[in-house]
């Protein structure tokens, strides 16, 4: 009986926020603009194929068309260095960078979350233990990092699982290297997340419910993960929301050092670091990739402080 | 300069509105009322009833936006505060008219300290140096009852316990020997006994000082013992109007009688159950077409749940919003007649 | 509190020194060394190399002797740059680092606190809107986008300003602005929330309730409390900006720590590339402490044992 | 396609809007010259010379960044010819070469000095040479002198072998009988000959008789190295065992100052190339005492001591290197610049910024992105491009299947379109051969008659083969079918169903052009062989061993700079102990045939037996040779004396600003044809030694 009020408090919980969601026009439209975006990267790449025949690497064996070309009504939005139509790259890459943001976000949701909950939980000696451990990973230079796992694990070496999912996913070696960059992205997120899930159950766990629940003799991983962790949700998604985009614009640092995503793969990051080079020549290079680009992180922002305002009515944090 | 009629306070009609994402909420829809020099009034009602929107707009405190006065004067001593330009306002904000809030331990700044936040009233209202400010700092401090206040005026709020607090609060409010002080529910955060300390030294320094006082609060018991009269608010409206002694001898209100009825009286029969109005308080964005009250109502009919009820005179100082205000002061004298209760007898309520 | 700060400051020493270990592994972990080259060396050669630098010792003997040296604060000398010391490289190129880290900084701190301030002040106002959206628009623009941009417009075609390298006042103005652009709409968005959450707390009421002014309600009564967020971004912000922002180094070519600590790690200059990190664990964890610190004297509850 | 269209009308605002803003900026600039150009008002060359140096020890750095600083700074025996790169007398005024073609005499001109007004003689040479291959100093450029004799041996800290009564044992007593076999090819020259040959060259010393002496065994200087070598061969370990060992010395080098101004080189083996490597870097004179006094400080500002037109002045790593006019410069008043900012910098878009905003004079080759190319061509004044002594190939891992068939490699070469490559990264030529096109033209006739006779059996030209060699997709499925891949129709395209894509990558370092070129290959293999080939670029460190130790699968993107001008220095890539051709391919007969004709004197005939080297390689197809590179290379137009040759490399003191305008480089297609009279003038003399 107590249990069902519960749910039942906690779904309309749950639906007020989806309410004030959609009261905020920002958020809604960082909403909008995301779901346009999703369906346009994952259907879009066979639309154009399918209607133009352009896919994301083909380059055509015409040696005079091999050469950029500015918009027309057959490439949209222009072709690259190679010839190669821009639109198609475009949601090509948006596969990739929302994939890196997404599946970067989640290694740093799962260990973020159950380190921090962890260590704020059990306190003391412990929490001191985990979170200098944090900060000595956030101090070691994690291109480094990224260098050593790409070489360690990348290609031929990469291990069975790597592989298998990178076969599911439907191509060889290029994806398998991208999914070791998800979790170097994502081993190197989780760590500020670790430190927010960590300060929420710091305030949380003196609380009466836990008490409660320590007092039924209920055991510590099921208090830390039934009880404390639903409850830091809230920030926990918010922050989550934020770190997709700076998860993406990581990836797009790496891009610009030459360490991220596999030709003929391309991500919106290095994209726009390609296209940066010929601004001056070919703008359209740059403009396209970099308005989608920002468009997206400007509505995953919007809607992360949406989130944020309709999950935490009260407490308006950063 | 406006006919004061000796009163310190005039409100007439105050609409303070809200607008929210729910739609607009009339936090208070057409107060009115008045308070003599030297009086004291008492504000009871539920959390949400509009009483504190109603005395921060008498100090133009309203957040603007979301919220608005729409319409309504306020004539603090002769002058529209409505109408006055916000510098001007602020000149009478603590200096004429002074606020206690409710929960002491908030409502001090954390970063500055106590003699600080004193001095800073004084050096503004008074125009004190900082030496003058700080003596009176101090002494206002000694006068709120704050032991060894010399030293502790340089303390940080949080060094104080949340009585104590309260007393700075007081002792702020005070420092510029307002004409008004407007308490905000100034006991609700704290223990009990402290409670009673408080109400003790706001009665004492108004009684020494003549200061005019609003005192908000949601426990009745609390205005019994201070009060000249009282004012029973419900969801923006003004529900009972009477002096103290009358409102609770005979409340013409069902939701007065039923406040009244759901204060715990030691002298009770050990065994039966504490009385309480049933249902929640209203949703003030979306009320019903009639009586607010009336979903609540024991005694609500049909003409409660169709039509706004009349704000009756019971007689020239008590007022009741109800369609059946009459019937239910006539009942209240029964009742009260049958209870053979004497007049001394409600000075020595239990709550009093 | 100094008990406490020594202590934090006795504590950096042992994790700086773990930090280097970490990173040591992940070098030794990588493929490639300093000395290869596009071409492959004779084994003699090699081997010269290997006993100049004492790569032909055991590795544990290796890590003793890096170690004894780097407790005596000697990080030796750099692989790649021939006779010069670590510590001489990073003495000689983190004051660039530091002049345009910190220069942005205070250029961030300047644009943000006044845009964010105001636009809590002016909450939805059209200031509100169209300073967060450029906000927004600053914390969606790649700086290796922005940096580009602003050297198009202003130096090829005004020619107002040089679009690269380091060398007089100019030369600042667009890197400071490209480094500053990201950290101003971070502190304009930390101390715009900051601010409307304080602004909404008691003692501004019982501030206004005095009857004082907004401004001196703003700077003497919010101001404080609503800057702490502002306060623990400049920890890790400032220490991040001091040890040099990588893109915008590289973009303009400014002989900055970040560019040198990035190409150290492509050219396996593994002394260099310790001696760096050592650098940046401490400069970062130094400025951690600052902020614990600071927090003290902001806020007079926190006290530390 | 609804939403695309929306989508699109969005952006294609914001476009229009930006390109207006663009164009309407880009049509006020003048139109003569690309970006800022105004005449210089100082006389100082502002150029960009490539990563910071390593070093500024020239025995030490051994990038072209580092040689371009070190050309200012230091000057050997011979300086690089400001537009061929043939060697010219520099501190030497002339050399001679013995005629069996392993001793050089060097003449030193008499009033060389030091920046510090030391006088320069051979004796700072020896000094130099020792130096350079010294065990201690380590340098990675050791082995470019191991041509000289015992040189080698000295680097490696080997040791000679002395037996009781005296006498060092002689290598040729211990010549292992594979070797022999291998070196009996039937272009070998008896070796007597070239010993009693050299006795008697240049003035007679107790060093020359020395070194002419046959030459002594040696075996490895380290003990546990030396046991393994003893172990393989039981004839030198019964010979050693007991004997005394004598560490090679520096002493021993083949090097010997015959006076003060006479050097003597000798070398193991003839050597007729080993001229061209005289300019490099490696052997550039050093000054001992203030290298002795100041120890690893000896390169600062300050203490550093130079030998070349310029000395160092200012030193800020990362930002700027100065060098200004060294007034004690044998040659200073010819000495055209008051000083060279040099200024190390990677990122070509800030370079090409720095370039247009008229903040420096020229940079180093490569910086021009292809894509900026279409514009920047038209300023004929400004834009060189040239062929290089550099190629661009694809390693082949040749000892793992499928690559392992001879008939997938060639189908692999065959369907790149070379042309289309060409075309799209606008400067390299197409390349059929693996030595690069158009830079040995002795070299390109020779190979011509070579390969026209290996060809004569298949009844087809030399060009026509060439022709196809550089695009033939039906041939290409054909021999790709015939490997056991059937290559067949599908649509409009081809696919190849069994070929193990998952077997082979396409292997390459990071860059910009070369993922550009991967790409390209990638889509190549993809339309002509229905072949989709992977990609994986690397980090550089990473990419190295991973692909010098064959460990890739498949193809690992290579390219080779000459160390000089010689096709040697690329044909070398695949004589198995050096193996930098990475490709896991050994053959003796290859390496017996590069020996002898670097014996052979008679130039024809060796260009000739090297061309027979290259045919095998081609026939084999080790590699997939792509492109001849191109210097892509800008300066402005009043810089002169500054030419686009092939390493582009500058013999900085024939460099000068032109500040009149109308004597600017206008409109020259290629400035190496264009004479420029004072430069002309400035060579002629400087050769002029050369006839004494």
């Amino acid at each position: 009986m107590e249990q069902q009020q519960e749910v039942v408090k906690g779904a309309s919980l749950w639906r007020d926020a989806w309410k004030r969601l959609l009261k905020n026009k920002l958020a809604v439209f960082g909403l909008a603009v995301m779901i346009i975006m999703v369906v346009a990267v994952t259907v879009g790449p066979a639309i154009i194929r399918w209607t133009t025949g352009y896919t994301y690497d083909f380059i055509p064996p015409d040696g005079d068309l091999i050469k950029s070309f500015p918009p027309s009504l057959q490439h949209p939005m222009g072709t690259d260095d190679s010839g190669r139509d821009i639109l198609a790259r475009v949601l090509q890459g948006g596969r990739i960078s929302l994939m890196v943001g997404v599946i970067s976000t989640l290694v740093s949701l799962v260990v973020g979350v159950s380190y921090g909950a962890t260590a704020g939980y059990l306190g003391g000696k412990i929490d001191n233990f985990m979170m200098r451990v944090v900060d000595i990973i956030y101090a070691i230079p994690y291109i480094l990092l990224v260098i050593v796992l790409l070489s360690a694990f990348g290609g031929q070496n990469a291990p069975g699982w790597i592989q298998s999912i990178s076969g599911a996913l439907g191509s060889g070696q290029g994806l398998s290297q991208i999914i070791l960059l998800f979790f170097a992205l994502g081993l190197v997120s989780w760590l500020t997340m670790a430190r927010v899930v960590r300060g929420q159950i710091l305030s949380l766990k003196n609380q009466e419910f836990v008490m409660a629940a320590r007092a039924t003799g209920v055991s510590t991983p099921a208090i830390i993960f039934r009880h404390l962790v639903p409850n830091a949700l809230g920030p926990v998604i918010v922050y989550a929301t934020l770190t997709i985009p700076s998860v993406m614009l990581s990836e797009a640092f790496l891009s610009f050092l030459g360490i991220g995503v596999q030709a003929p793969f391309a991500s919106w990051g290095s994209l726009a670091a390609d296209g940066i080079k010929n601004i001056s020549v070919f703008p359209w290079q740059l403009i396209f990739p970099g308005v989608t680009m920002a468009l997206t992180l400007f509505s995953l922002n919007f809607l992360g402080d949406g989130l944020r305002d309709a999950l935490d009515p009260q407490t308006r944090k950063f | 300069m406006i006919e004061t009629n000796g009163h310190i306070l005039t409100v007439n009609d105050l609409r303070t509105y809200f607008q929210t994402e729910d739609g607009v909420v009339k936090a208070v829809d057409g107060i009115t009322f008045t308070l003599a020099k030297g009086e004291t009034l008492g504000i009871v009602g539920e959390s949400g009833s509009g009483k504190s929107v109603t005395n921060l707009s008498i100090m133009r405190l309203i957040p603007e936006p979301p919220g608005k006065i729409v319409s309504g004067d306020i004539i603090f001593d002769g002058i529209d505060v409505r109408k006055l330009s916000i510098d001007d306002v602020r000149s009478i904000r603590g200096k004429r008219i002074a606020m206690i809030f409710q929960d002491p331990m908030t409502s001090l700044n954390p970063f500055l300290k106590i003699s600080t936040q004193l001095m800073e009233v004084t050096e503004l209202h008074l125009g004190h140096t900082k030496a003058q400010a700080h003596r009176h700092a101090v002494k206002m401090l000694e006068t709120v009852g704050i032991p060894d206040a010399a030293n502790r005026v340089n303390s940080y709020p949080h060094e104080f316990s949340g009585g104590m607090r309260q007393r700075v609060m007081i002792a702020m409010a005070l420092s510029c020997d307002p004409e008004l002080l407007i308490a905000d529910e100034p006991t609700t955060a704290l223990d009990v006994t402290i409670q009673a300390q408080i109400l003790e030294l706001i009665k004492d320094l108004k009684a020494r000082m003549g200061t005019s006082v609003i005192l908000i609060t949601h426990d009745l018991g609390v205005v019994a013992g201070m009060t000249d009269k009282i004012i029973v608010m419900y969801a923006g409206k003004v529900f009972e109007q009477a002096p103290t002694r009358e409102l609770f001898a005979t409340p013409a209100n069902p939701y007065t009688k039923g406040l009244l009825k759901s204060v715990p009286d030691p002298a009770h029969e050990e065994g039966t159950e504490l009385y309480q109005i049933p249902g929640l308080p209203p949703d003030v964005a979306h009320l019903p077409p009639g009586c607010p009250f009336s979903p609540r109502c024991e005694r609500a009919e049909d003409v409660c749940h169709r039509e706004f009820p009349p704000f009756v005179q019971i007689n020239e100082n008590h007022w009741s919003l109800c369609h059946f205000a009459k019937e239910v002061y006539a009942e209240s004298v029964r009742e009260r007649a049958a209870a053979n209760l004497s007049e001394t007898q409600i000075e020595s309520h239990p709550l009093a | 509190m100094l008990s406490y700060i020594i202590r934090r400051l006795i504590i950096i020493i042992p994790m700086a020194l773990l930090v280097v270990t970490v990173t040591w592994i992940l070098i030794r972990m990588a493929p490639g060394s300093f000395y290869s080259s596009e071409k492959k060396l004779p084994p003699a050669v090699e081997a010269n190399i290997k006993k100049k630098y004492g790569l032909d010792k055991p590795v544990l003997q290796q890590y003793g002797i890096l170690m004894g040296n780097i407790i005596r604060g000697d990080f030796g000398d750099s692989l790649k740059y021939e006779g010069q010391s670590v510590n001489e490289i990073i003495r000689r190129h983190f004051p660039y680092s530091a002049t345009i880290g910190i220069l942005a900084y205070l250029l961030a701190l300047a644009i943000g606190l006044t845009a964010g301030i105001v636009a809590a002040l002016k909450q939805n106002s059209a200031f509100d809107y169209g300073s967060m959206s450029l906000a927004m628009l600053g914390l969606s623009v790649p700086n290796f986008v922005l940096g580009p941009i602003l050297v198009l417009i202003f130096s090829l075609w005004l020619f107002w300003l040089p679009p690269a390298r380091w060398g007089g006042a100019s030369s600042l103005i667009l890197p400071v602005i490209t480094l500053a652009a990201i950290y101003a709409a971070y502190i304009a968005r930390l101390t715009r929330a900051g601010m409307l959450e304080v602004m909404r707390s008691d003692y501004i009421r019982t501030a206004r309730a005095k009857g004082l002014s907004e401004w001196k309600v703003l700077l003497k009564h919010a101001v404080r409390g609503g800057l702490i967020p502002v306060v623990s971004f400049t920890g890790p912000a400032l220490a991040a900006l001091l040890a040099g922002a990588v893109v915008v180094e590289k973009v303009f070519a400014i002989p900055g720590l970040g560019n040198i600590f990035i190409q150290s790690i492509f050219n396996r200059d593994e002394p260099l590339t310790l001696g760096i990190v050592a650098f940046l664990s401490i400069l970062i964890m130094v400025f951690n402490l600052l902020v614990d610190v600071s927090y003290a004297f902001l806020d007079p509850r926190i006290r530390y044992e | 396609m609804a939403r695309i269209s929306l989508n699109q009308t969005f952006l294609g605002t914001m476009f229009v809007v930006v390109s207006l803003f663009l164009s309407g900026c880009t049509s006020s600039a003048n139109n003569r010259y690309w970006g800022k150009t105004v005449a210089p008002t100082d006389n100082v060359l502002r150029y960009i010379s490539g990563s910071e140096p390593e070093s500024l020890d020239p025995a030490f750095g051994t990038g072209q960044p580092e040689a371009r600083v070190y050309m200012a700074l230091y000057e050997g025996l011979l300086e690089y010819h400001p537009k061929t790169m043939e060697p010219i007398p520099a501190i030497a005024e002339r050399w001679e070469l013995s005629p069996d073609g392993t001793e050089y005499i060097f003449h030193l001109r008499k009033n060389a000095k030091f920046s510090n007004g030391d006088p320069i003689t051979a004796k700072d040479f020896v000094y130099t040479f020792r130096r350079a291959l010294s065990p201690e100093l380590a340098s990675r450029n050791a082995n470019l002198g191991y041509y000289i004799k015992y040189s080698e041996a000295y680097n490696s800290g080997n040791m000679f072998v002395k037996d009781g009564d005296g006498q060092f044992l002689l290598a040729k007593d211990f010549v292992k009988e594979t070797e022999k076999k291998a070196s009996d090819t039937p272009e070998a020259e008896p070796e007597t000959k070239t010993e009693s040959a050299a006795a008697n060259f240049g003035a007679a010393t107790e060093f020359q008789t020395f070194i002419n002496a046959p030459e002594r065994l040696v075996v490895k200087g380290s003990e546990k190295e030396r046991a393994k070598q003893l172990e393989a061969d039981p004839k030198l370990k019964a010979a050693v065992e007991g004997k005394e060992l004598v560490p090679v010395t520096a002493e021993n080098l083949g090097v010997e100052a015959v006076d003060d101004y006479t050097l003597r080189l000798k070398l193991y083996q003839p050597a007729p190339y080993f001229v061209q490597l005289i300019p490099h870097q490696l052997f550039r004179v050093v000054h001992q005492p203030s290298i002795e006094r100041f120890g690893k400080d000896w390169q600062r500002v300050g203490n550093i001591v130079g030998s070349g037109a310029f000395m160092l002045s200012v030193h800020r790593p990362y930002d700027e290197l100065v060098v200004v006019k060294n007034p004690n410069y044998w040659d200073a008043p010819n000495v055209r610049l008051d000083a060279i900012e040099f200024y190390p910098l990677e990122e070509s878009t800030t370079m090409m910024n720095l370039y247009k905003g008229g903040s420096i004079d020229s940079v180093y080759n490569h910086i021009v992105p292809p894509a900026w190319l279409d514009e920047i061509r038209q300023y004929k004044s400004e834009y060189q491009d040239h062929p290089e002594v550099a190629n661009e190939y694809y390693s082949l891992s040749v000892k793992k299947p499928p690559m392992d068939n001879l008939k997938v490699r060639q189908a692999l070469s065959l369907a790149i379109d070379r042309y289309a490559l060409a075309q799209f990264r606008k400067t390299p030529k197409p390349l059929s051969n693996f030595t690069p096109d158009g830079i040995f033209p002795k070299y390109d006739e020779a190979r011509r008659k070579v390969f026209g006779e290996r060809l004569k059996a298949e009844n087809i030209s030399v060009e026509e083969w060439s022709k196809q060699r550089l695009f033939d997709p039906e041939k290409a499925r054909r021999l790709m079918t015939e490997a056991g891949y059937p290559v067949v129709k599908a649509g409009n395209g081809w696919i190849c169903p069994t070929f193990p894509v998952d077997k082979v990558t396409l292997n390459y370092n990071t860059a910009e052009s070369n993922k550009a070129v991967a790409e390209f290959n990638q889509a190549q293999w993809k339309q002509n062989l229905g072949i989709t080939i992977p990609l994986k670029n690397m980090e550089w460190k990473t990419f190295l061993p991973f692909r010098s130790g064959v460990q890739y699968e498949g193809i690992a993107r290579n390219a080779w700079v000459g160390d000089y001008m010689d096709p040697f220095t690329f044909l070398n890539l695949f004589y198995s102990p050096q193996n930098d051709g990475a490709t896991g391919w050994h053959d003796p007969k290859y390496d017996a045939l590069l020996d002898a004709a670097n014996k052979e004197l008679d130039e024809q005939k060796r260009l000739e037996m090297l061309a027979t080297a290259e045919f095998q390689v081609l026939q084999e197809q080790l590699v997939i040779p792509l492109v001849t590179q191109a210097t892509n290379w800008i300066k402005k137009p009043y810089v002169k004396g500054l030419y686009p040759n092939p390493g582009t490399l500058h013999a900085w003191k024939f460099v000068y600003l032109e500040t009149d305008p109308n004597k600017w480089d206008t409109n020259a297609d290629n400035l190496m044809k264009e004479s420029d009279p004072q430069v002309d003038e400035q060579i002629r003399r400087v050769m002029a030694t050369m006839q004494k």
